[in-house]
């Protein structure tokens, strides 16, 4: 995991340096001279080669410090960075909230009536959820419940002086057009894991064992149905947490995505920098807790190493 | 607009008055360093030494409360008395005198270095006076002192460290929070030196880089102003109720097309371009509607400006410009790549229209729409033909120098012409304004005949809810936002 | 052929979903012969005209250009692109899977580790950064990001199909004829994953379109006046309550293609699964 | 009938609609079974019996629909909905499968699994109906049964999986036991020990049994009464004895004939083949569903054809299995060709060959030191149980393996490297046969090319005209006609498939052919004919086979000589009347005594070899085998390696047990 980082963190840079442009170039704007530039390149530290800087950022990193803009000059990115992941954090958990159980429920009662009315509905719909790119739903979302009716704030700014616990109506439209996006995606995914559980011999066996319907689903086919849909969702774990990058450009969230995609456009190295290997870390995180999950669900993993 | 009300009421229950604003651009506000665009938040913290009068647009007393130069070459400044920063020092020369020198702080890279490297030297015979001597005659250079860069620095306060975090100036309003990349809270400054200003207890302001969302905001009622729309959401909030789009300035639009490159190295072709243009279109283009005056001219100069002649229109005529192009060598027509900012108000509509009217005397316009950023970096100066947005400029002889004189540090469109240079030269050192005036018409009849440049004129619009009143923009960009008050 | 149309006959989502799909392919070929604007022409003296009016079919946009022409011709340049990004990253998540699966051990690890490592980045950041260092968004570059976006998806998918086939004993037989590597690997065994392997294609011809889409979104995507439906919906997003038919109807159109490539996308795994 | 009936199944027709038309699964079922009677069914692979079962058990596949009447205890069941039916399943009548692993769910602990049975029908709680299951374990003879309550069922054999399905089964004590081919994904040897239990609970609980299997011999062992299924009808049914003694049925003749069984070798008597296979049947056949591949058919064949009571107790559908107006197929036997003397005998030597998987300190030892050669011409049988390291060998010839030490000569050539280092005459004389023929063929290609590639590759001919001729030869002679050549391999049935795989290997005139368990993936009637065909194959090449085989039948049947391996070591070989006969080695003993015969006469003693061979990552110090040895005599089994004991040049056995004792041993 700390290679995956450290060849992340140096490909960030060298990406950044082949990318047209600099930190400097995007604060000076339009009224940029060479001059001018160079002098802000100096300033900034940009004139060093590449594995010196990468050296100077690393060593920083190590220690916990995650530099300074170099877009916001002087301003330690370690304080404003945790404000917005926390506000990501609790976006994320607030979609997962939404979504995983929906769609969990939807898949399997679509698993379950495969081949009925039930199952049609509950895949097309999903199928449709998920053909809308999140700025369509969310323009959508944003029309139906905030302007038509008037419900639910339009943008998802935190009034200054509050904070997010505050305000937490301002989670639910974002929240909801990632759930409108995952939703199709994974209870499909849990549709035909639980269309192949079902058709499975134990299933078979259980019911010929004189089980009651019912409890076949949920003792018998639902924990091994689950386990596709878990790594489903855990891979989409770092999208969640870093890449909500349209749908918080489109409520003017302040979080981690909207955080990346400005450090991107004013080529902000340490910032991104940041941005990108927490995203990663997540990832990684989620996919370590992910194979957990597996595991725990999953009894022939759980005893891969020792035992019988 | 009701929901809006009802938080108006509010507000004044608690006997405040809170404008509340949207700015696109994040908070990037040392002085001198920023490309001047977050004119809510700077404007609102410093003072400078001249303002300029939204509506006449003539010069006032700001922290400055005379100047004059009887040679143009020395100039005295002399200042308000009783006026204390944000941290309660006193506002002295001391303080004008390291504003300037700061402009050619080698470290820095000033942005206003060219501009102010004509000082040779400044002096401070008391606190309240500053005398600055110009090494040539510049009889326009206390506009210099209007523009964005120009806010008054404490010559105490570390910029270099706090210039982000704490910035600090003499202005309207005090930093009291701010959360970067989200939001700023200022407050009013109470010993503000401008008796009954600023109107307004409070500014919010709020970073949000979708206009689209910044815009959602002033319809729900969640602030007041946004700076920067584009002519879609006019278009938008024209149709509902309750908002007032304004537009305060002017700024150009210049279509640059390269004097040394092919094709436009001919003047012919630079012609046959000129001939495709249609005012009328490009204004509804731009605006919906068309206003045929203000809009289009073919000089650096805004219509806008005394100094602008009046030369009528040469018409649209594709036959000429056809004929213009055989003659040029392209009988069969051409292919131009054609740069610009897509995400930069009108760059869009301007670019889609000029392909479409361009198109019929064989000009093939292929598009190349790039993020502000990477247009700047890597087209922009470069190219034969690109579309750059430009502010207005108080005095027209500050664009002429820095654009189009051969040596001009952003001649976009290679301009290389004696007769131009010349008449820059002489219009920046003449005092008497009527010869000046000459030299302005004779320049803009040569830019007329073998101008490098088309300049459309669009409104920098402004959306605000309509219980905004006195929002002042002059054409130095800098808000004013100590006369704002809500109805 | 003949299972082909009894499944047909058993699914009439595919059906529908294989109607709409010809009906854009066919809308790409020969639309535009049918129109009566260009997607260029601005129609100044009716922007934002509704549907119906003044001889335009879907309203026009803020520019007065015809909605409906937009919407037919840019159905040409999304399917080019949709389907460009699905072949390629096909072709190199095919040609990566395979060698990492095929030859396994330091190869497969380190080919895992750089594919964990490109889908830890989220793919817009991924994206942008790439569009900035190739400068220009043209259908090529988009198909090349796009592409190297979906790649290890993709690479992942064909690794496993061909690890599912590489234990069947035609490989060993193929290898004792002391068959090349390449042969194997193209010949004996992609024919046998291309179930799986159209699967993902298909899926990711889907999400394709969208990805297009967003960059739009974020101002990376392709040069206007491109009609790209997703191009379209940003750029009149900002009007949709004066003028909602510049964005409901690309929108249908984005939706309409989607749904029915994935219908056809479910329909083929259908059929890969009853071929078996 | 003995007893009085407790399921009786009448005029039960069951239909598959599929895609393209509807297939007949079940045609005109009438069935009984007594209280107390065991039932047996024999029928190839989709003659409908797990059909059968899944409409008893009111559980068919969504696109199937039954009709008729299914009585049990004078119930009909086919009227009952789901929710009766729950009543039913599992607790009166109990079905085991034909594979455990998959039965079971694999998330779930095996005591959660048997405890719930008891909780539903009975109303246990879980204490009571954990001691409940874990008895039931017990009268299974599962050691340690409070244990394996613990565990998953990944964490078991399959022989104890299948155990516990059984004890599963058993738990409500049900009136009829259904066990559907419970032993076809089992070793001979773990069969064995799972048919001995169930004969001995039937006895214990009083309860009705029902036995599907494709094997005749499997069901002799257990049944009573067997009925014979052929694409969807009940052909033939009537007592064990009679059945096997005098069938009736043609079919029923057919299928006994085809099994290789004890006594029969190819050098004496080619196996009897049933031509074709079972096809499906659609909706608008009617009649004799045999008709097609019957050797017996007649021209009124037609009329009167229905299942009728010929002697008592014994029905059914056709009475010319020994219909003497068509006379039998003769069966040749197969005469063993000359040998050639003009070239060095022995084709393949194998020196000390050890073979081991995995890395250093997790080592599988598949291959522990076997020695072994085999001349031209002849075939040397392998048999062993599952893992004992038979395939190991196999691929290590072939080269798809490289040894880990030891050496391997063929034609007096050093070939103890892997494939990449071996001369393209080397890769062209020898040649692998494998089990599954339908993964053995590239799916996507046409059986031109299957059989092309090779000539192209390693004969070097280029001209596809040429090669089309050789194909064409060598279809001919596997008995495939030339249409096919441009056939994918998947259009065809299995026992094409492996005849296409036999055409592919010896176009291009092999030296040594490497079958492993070439038969066991295919029907016993296309056993047989693949089986004559090999014999065929290698009387006319002259070929040497190396013929792995779990079925000692099949060894007996096809070999000159057999090694019986253990574990990766072996332990007797010889010429195969010296290893089928006494002396033996205990392991051989077992084995034999385990496989079961068609003919329900021969009643044998089973020798029970309980529990699974050791883990192969452990080094074994003495016989591998003493574990599970009967014969075991001490210390000196466990700890000292057995020495060869050689009764005669070809015939070896390691045992620690003298000569004498191994000769005293009855068969
Ligand atoms: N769900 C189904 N749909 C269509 N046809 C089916 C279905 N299930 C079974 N069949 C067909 O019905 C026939 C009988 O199948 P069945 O499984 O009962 O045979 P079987 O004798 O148990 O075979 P095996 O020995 O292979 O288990 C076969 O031809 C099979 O292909
Ligand atoms: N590729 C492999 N990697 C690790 N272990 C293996 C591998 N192949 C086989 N083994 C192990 O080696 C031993 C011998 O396997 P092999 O397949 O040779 O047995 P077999 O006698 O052919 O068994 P079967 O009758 O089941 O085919 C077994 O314990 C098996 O688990
Ligand atoms: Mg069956
Ligand atoms: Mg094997």
């Amino acid at each position: 995991m700390v290679l995956t980082l450290a060849v992340m963190s140096f490909i960030i840079f060298v990406l950044v340096e082949i990318m047209p442009g600099d930190a400097a170039q995007t604060v000076l704007g339009q009224s940029a001279t060479p001059e001018s530039l160079a002098a802000l390149r100096e300033s900034m530290g940009l004139d060093d080669p590449l594995y010196i800087r990468y050296g100077r950022w690393a060593g920083a990193f190590i220690h916990g410090d995650l530099g300074e803009s170099l877009y916001m000059r002087g301003v330690q990115i370690n304080t404003i960075f945790w404000r917005k992941v926390g506000h990501s954090v609790i976006l994320a958990l607030t979609a997962l909230v939404f979504y995983v159980p929906l769609s969990l429920f939807f898949g399997v009662l679509a698993g379950v009536k495969a081949g009925k009315l039930t199952d049609s509905i509950i895949s097309f719909f999903g199928l449709a959820t998920m053909a809308l790119p999140e700025f369509v739903s969310g323009i959508i979302l944003i029309t139906v419940f905030a302007i038509k009716i008037p419900l639910l704030p339009i943008t998802s700014i935190i009034p200054i002086g509050e904070t997010l616990w505050e305000n937490l109506n301002i989670l639910v439209l974002p929240a909801l057009s990632i759930t409108f996006v995952m939703f199709g995606y994974v209870s499909r995914m849990q549709r035909s894991s639980m269309i192949t559980v079902m058709n499975s011999d134990y299933i078979r066996a259980a019911v010929l064992k004189g089980m009651p319907q019912g409890y076949v689903i949920f003792r018998h086919a639902l924990k091994n149905a689950l386990l596709p849909t878990i790594t489903i969702i855990g891979m989409n774990m770092g999208w969640l947490f870093g890449g909500l990058i349209v749908v918080e450009t489109l409520f003017g969230f302040p979080g981690l995505g909207s955080l990346t995609l400005s450090a991107i456009k004013t080529r902000d190295v340490p910032l991104l920098e940041a941005s990108v290997l927490f995203i990663t870390f997540i990832f990684v995180i989620s996919t370590f807790i992910t194979d957990m999950m597996y595991a725990f669900l999953n009894p022939r993993i759980r005893f891969k190493r020792g035992e019988v | 607009g009701g929901q809006k009300d009802a938080e108006g009421t509010q507000q004044e229950a608690e006997g405040k008055m809170i404008i509340r604003i949207a700015d696109q651009v994040p908070n990037l506000i040392t002085p001198g360093v920023w490309d001047g665009q977050v004119f809510s938040l700077n404007s609102s913290i410093y003072d400078y030494l001249i303002e300029m009068d939204a509506e006449t647009g003539k010069l006032i007393p700001a922290l400055a409360t005379e100047w004059s130069s009887e040679d143009g070459k020395v100039w005295t400044f002399k200042l308000r008395k009783g006026v204390k920063f944000h941290n309660g020092t006193v506002f002295t020369s001391e303080d004008v005198k390291y504003t300037i020198e700061m402009t050619q702080d080698p470290d820095m890279g000033h942005l206003k270095k060219e501009d102010f490297a004509v000082v040779e030297s400044i002096s401070t015979p008391d606190d309240f006076t500053v005398i600055i001597n110009l090494k040539e005659v510049l009889p326009t250079f206390m506009y210099q002192m209007t523009d964005y860069h120009m806010a008054i620095l404490s010559s105490e306060y570390d910029y270099d460290k706090l210039g982000e975090s704490a910035p600090m100036g003499t202005g309207p309003f005090m930093l009291k929070k701010l959360i970067p990349k989200e939001s700023a809270l200022l407050v009013k400054n109470p010993d503000y030196w401008q008796p009954g200003l600023p109107k307004a207890d409070e500014l919010r302001i709020y970073f949000v880089p979708d206009i689209d969302a910044s815009v959602s905001m002033l319809e729900a009622g969640d602030v007041d102003i946004v700076p920067q729309i584009s002519p879609i959401i006019k278009k938008r909030l024209e149709v509902s109720e309750g908002y007032n789009v304004v537009s305060p300035y002017q700024e150009h639009r210049y279509i640059a097309m390269a004097a040394d490159r092919e094709p436009f190295d001919d003047n012919n072709v630079r012609l046959a371009f000129k001939y495709c243009m249609d005012p009328e279109i490009l204004g509804k283009a731009c605006q919906g509607t068309f206003e045929k005056d203000i809009y289009y001219n073919e000089t650096p100069l805004l219509n806008k400006h005394e100094q602008y002649k009046d030369i009528p229109f040469r018409g649209r005529n594709i036959e000429k410009a056809k004929e213009l192009l055989a003659k040029a060598g392209y009988p069969d027509g051409l292919t131009v790549k054609f740069y610009y900012a897509s995400d930069h108000p009108y760059g869009n509509e301007i670019a889609q229209t000029l392909k479409e009217i361009a198109a019929p005397a064989g000009f093939t316009l292929d598009l190349k729409g790039f993020p502000r950023d990477i247009y700047l970096s890597q087209y922009w100066m470069n190219e034969p033909l690109l579309l750059t947005g430009w502010g207005g400029r108080t005095d027209p002889s500050m664009m002429l120098t820095l654009a189009y004189h051969s040596k001009g540090p952003w001649n976009e469109s290679h301009m290389n012409d004696p007769e131009v240079d010349d008449l820059i030269s002489k219009i920046k050192s003449e005092i008497d304004d009527l010869q000046r005036q000459k030299y302005y018409d004779k320049l803009q009849e040569v830019f007329f005949e073998r101008g490098t440049v088309i300049n459309i004129q669009v409104p920098y619009l402004v959306g605000l809810s309509n219980t905004v009143q006195d929002y002042r923009q002059p054409v130095t960009m800098i808000t004013q936002l100590k006369y704002a008050c809500l109805k | 052929m003949k299972t082909m149309f009894l499944l047909l006959k058993r699914n009439p989502l595919a059906v529908l979903g294989i109607v709409i799909l010809f009906i854009w392919i066919f809308a790409a070929f020969f639309g535009p012969s049918f129109l009566s604007y260009t997607y260029t022409e601005m129609d100044m003296d009716h922007q934002m005209s509704l549907p119906g009016e003044y001889n335009h079919l879907l309203g026009t946009d803020a520019l007065g250009r015809d909605v409906f022409a937009r919407i037919i011709y840019g159905s040409r340049s999304i399917l080019t692109v949709a389907l460009m990004t699905s072949l390629f990253s096909s072709i190199a998540g095919i040609l990566i899977g395979f060698t990492s699966g095929y030859f396994g051990g330091l190869i497969d690890m380190i080919f895992l580790r750089i594919m964990d490592i490109v889908m830890a980045i989220p793919p817009l950041v991924l994206a942008m950064v790439v569009l900035g260092i190739l400068g220009d968004s043209t259908i090529f570059s988009l198909t090349l990001i796009v592409s190297i976006a979906y790649t290890p998806a993709t690479a992942r998918v064909a690794r496993g199909a061909l690890l599912s086939c590489k234990g069947n004993e035609y490989v060993d037989a193929a290898r004792i004829r002391n068959e090349s590597h390449f042969f194997i690997m193209f010949v004996e065994i992609l024919p046998n994953t291309i179930g799986p392997v159209i699967v993902e294609i298909t899926a990711r011809f889907a999400y394709s379109i969208m990805m297009i889409a967003s960059l739009g979104f974020l101002g990376v995507g392709l040069q206007p006046p491109t009609p790209d439906w997703g191009m379209m919906v940003i750029e009149n997003k900002s009007i949709i309550k004066t003028a909602s038919w510049t964005v409901l109807y690309p929108s249908l159109a984005i939706a309409s293609l989607v749904i029915a490539v994935s219908l056809f996308s479910d329909f083929v795994s259908k059929v890969m699964i009853h071929e078996k | 009938m003995k007893n009085r009936p407790i399921l009786e199944v009448k005029n039960l027709d069951v239909v598959y609609k599929t895609l393209t038309d509807e297939i007949v699964a079940l045609k005109d079922i009438n069935l009984q079974v007594g209280e107390r009677e065991s039932l047996g069914i024999i029928g190839e692979s989709g003659c409908g019996k797990s059909t059968l079962f899944y409409a008893i058990m009111g559980y068919l596949p969504s696109n199937g629909n039954s009709t008729g009447e299914i009585f049990f205890k004078g119930e009909n069941l086919l009227e009952k909905g789901q929710k009766e039916m729950m009543e039913y399943r599992g607790n009166r009548i109990a079905m085991v499968y034909q594979n455990p692993y998959s039965s079971l769910n694999p998330s779930l602990t095996i005591g959660y699994q048997l405890d719930e049975v008891t909780m539903f029908h009975r109303r246990f709680s879980r204490k009571e109906a954990r001691k409940v299951s874990i008895q039931s374990l017990t009268d299974l003879h599962l050691g340690d049964a409070a244990g394996i309550v613990h565990r998953y069922p990944h964490q078991i054999s399959g022989g104890m999986q299948q155990r516990i399905c059984i004890a599963m089964a058993l738990l409500c004590r049900p009136d009829l036991l259904i066990l559907d081919e419970p032993t076809t994904a089992l070793d001979v040897t773990t069969e064995a020990v799972i048919l001995d239990i169930i004969g001995e609970l039937k006895e214990k609980y009083d309860m009705s049994l029902i036995y599907i299997s494709h094997d005749i011999g499997v069901v002799n062992k257990v049944s009573d009464r067997i009925a014979v299924m052929y694409r969807g009808e009940i052909v033939e049914k009537g007592s064990q004895n009679t059945i096997y003694q005098h069938p009736d049925h043609p079919y029923t003749r057919a299928l006994i004939n085809c099994m290789p069984r004890s006594g029969i070798v190819k050098e004496e008597v080619r196996l009897n083949t049933i031509q074709g296979y079972v096809t499906r049947r659609s909706a608008a056949e009617t009649g004799c569903p045999y008709i097609a591949r019957c050797e017996k058919k007649a021209h009124d064949c037609e009329k009167g054809y229905g299942l009728k009571e010929n002697s008592p107790h014994h029905f059914s559908a056709c009475t010319r299995a020994y219909a003497v107006d068509v006379p039998d197929r003769e069966r040749t036997a197969l005469k063993k060709v000359e040998e050639n003397y003009d070239e060095e005998k022995n084709i393949l030597k194998i020196e000390n060959l050890y073979k081991y998987y995995g890395r250093q300190g997790k080592k599988i030892r598949a291959l522990d030191g076997v020695t072994v050669s085999l001349d031209r011409n002849n075939v040397l049988g392998v048999v062993g149980e599952s893992g004992c390291g038979k395939s190991t060998m196999g691929l290590t010839v072939s080269g798809l393996l490289k040894p880990t030490k030891g050496k391997l000569f063929f034609d007096g050539m050093d070939i103890s490297v892997s494939w990449e280092k071996r001369t393209p005459d080397t890769l062209r004389g020898i040649q692998l046969i494998f089990q599954n023929p339908g993964r053995s063929l590239n799916p996507s290609f046409t059986i031109e090319t299957i059989i092309g590639r090779p000539m192209k590759k390693l004969l070097g001919i280029k001209s596809k005209v040429e090669r089309r001729k050789r194909i064409i030869a060598i279809l001919k002679k596997v008995d495939i006609g030339e249409e096919y050549l441009n056939r994918k391999a998947t259009h065809l049935s299995g026992g094409e498939m492996q005849r296409v795989a036999l055409a592919r290997a010896f176009s291009i005139s092999p030296d040594l052919l490497i079958c492993d368990e070439p038969t066991s993936a295919l029907d016993v009637s296309v056993q047989a004919s693949v089986l004559n065909l090999l014999g065929d194959l290698q009387q006319e090449s002259g070929a040497a086979y190396i013929f792995i085989s779990h079925d000692l039948n099949i060894i007996n049947y096809f070999s000159d000589y057999i090694m019986v391996m253990y574990l990766g070591r072996v332990c007797e070989y010889g010429r195969k009347d010296e290893v089928v006969g006494p002396p033996y080695h205990p392991y051989t003993e077992a084995l034999l005594s385990a496989v079961p015969d068609v003919d329900p006469s021969l009643k044998k003693r089973t020798i029970r070899l309980e529990g699974s061979p050791p883990n192969p990552t452990k080094k074994i110090g003495g016989c591998p085998f003493a574990g599970r040895c009967h014969r075991q005599i001490g210390e000196i089994c466990i700890n000292v390696p057995p020495p060869r004991v050689e009764f005669s040049d070809t015939h070896f056995v390691y045992c620690h047990l003298s000569k004498e004792e191994m000769q005293g041993i009855s068969s």
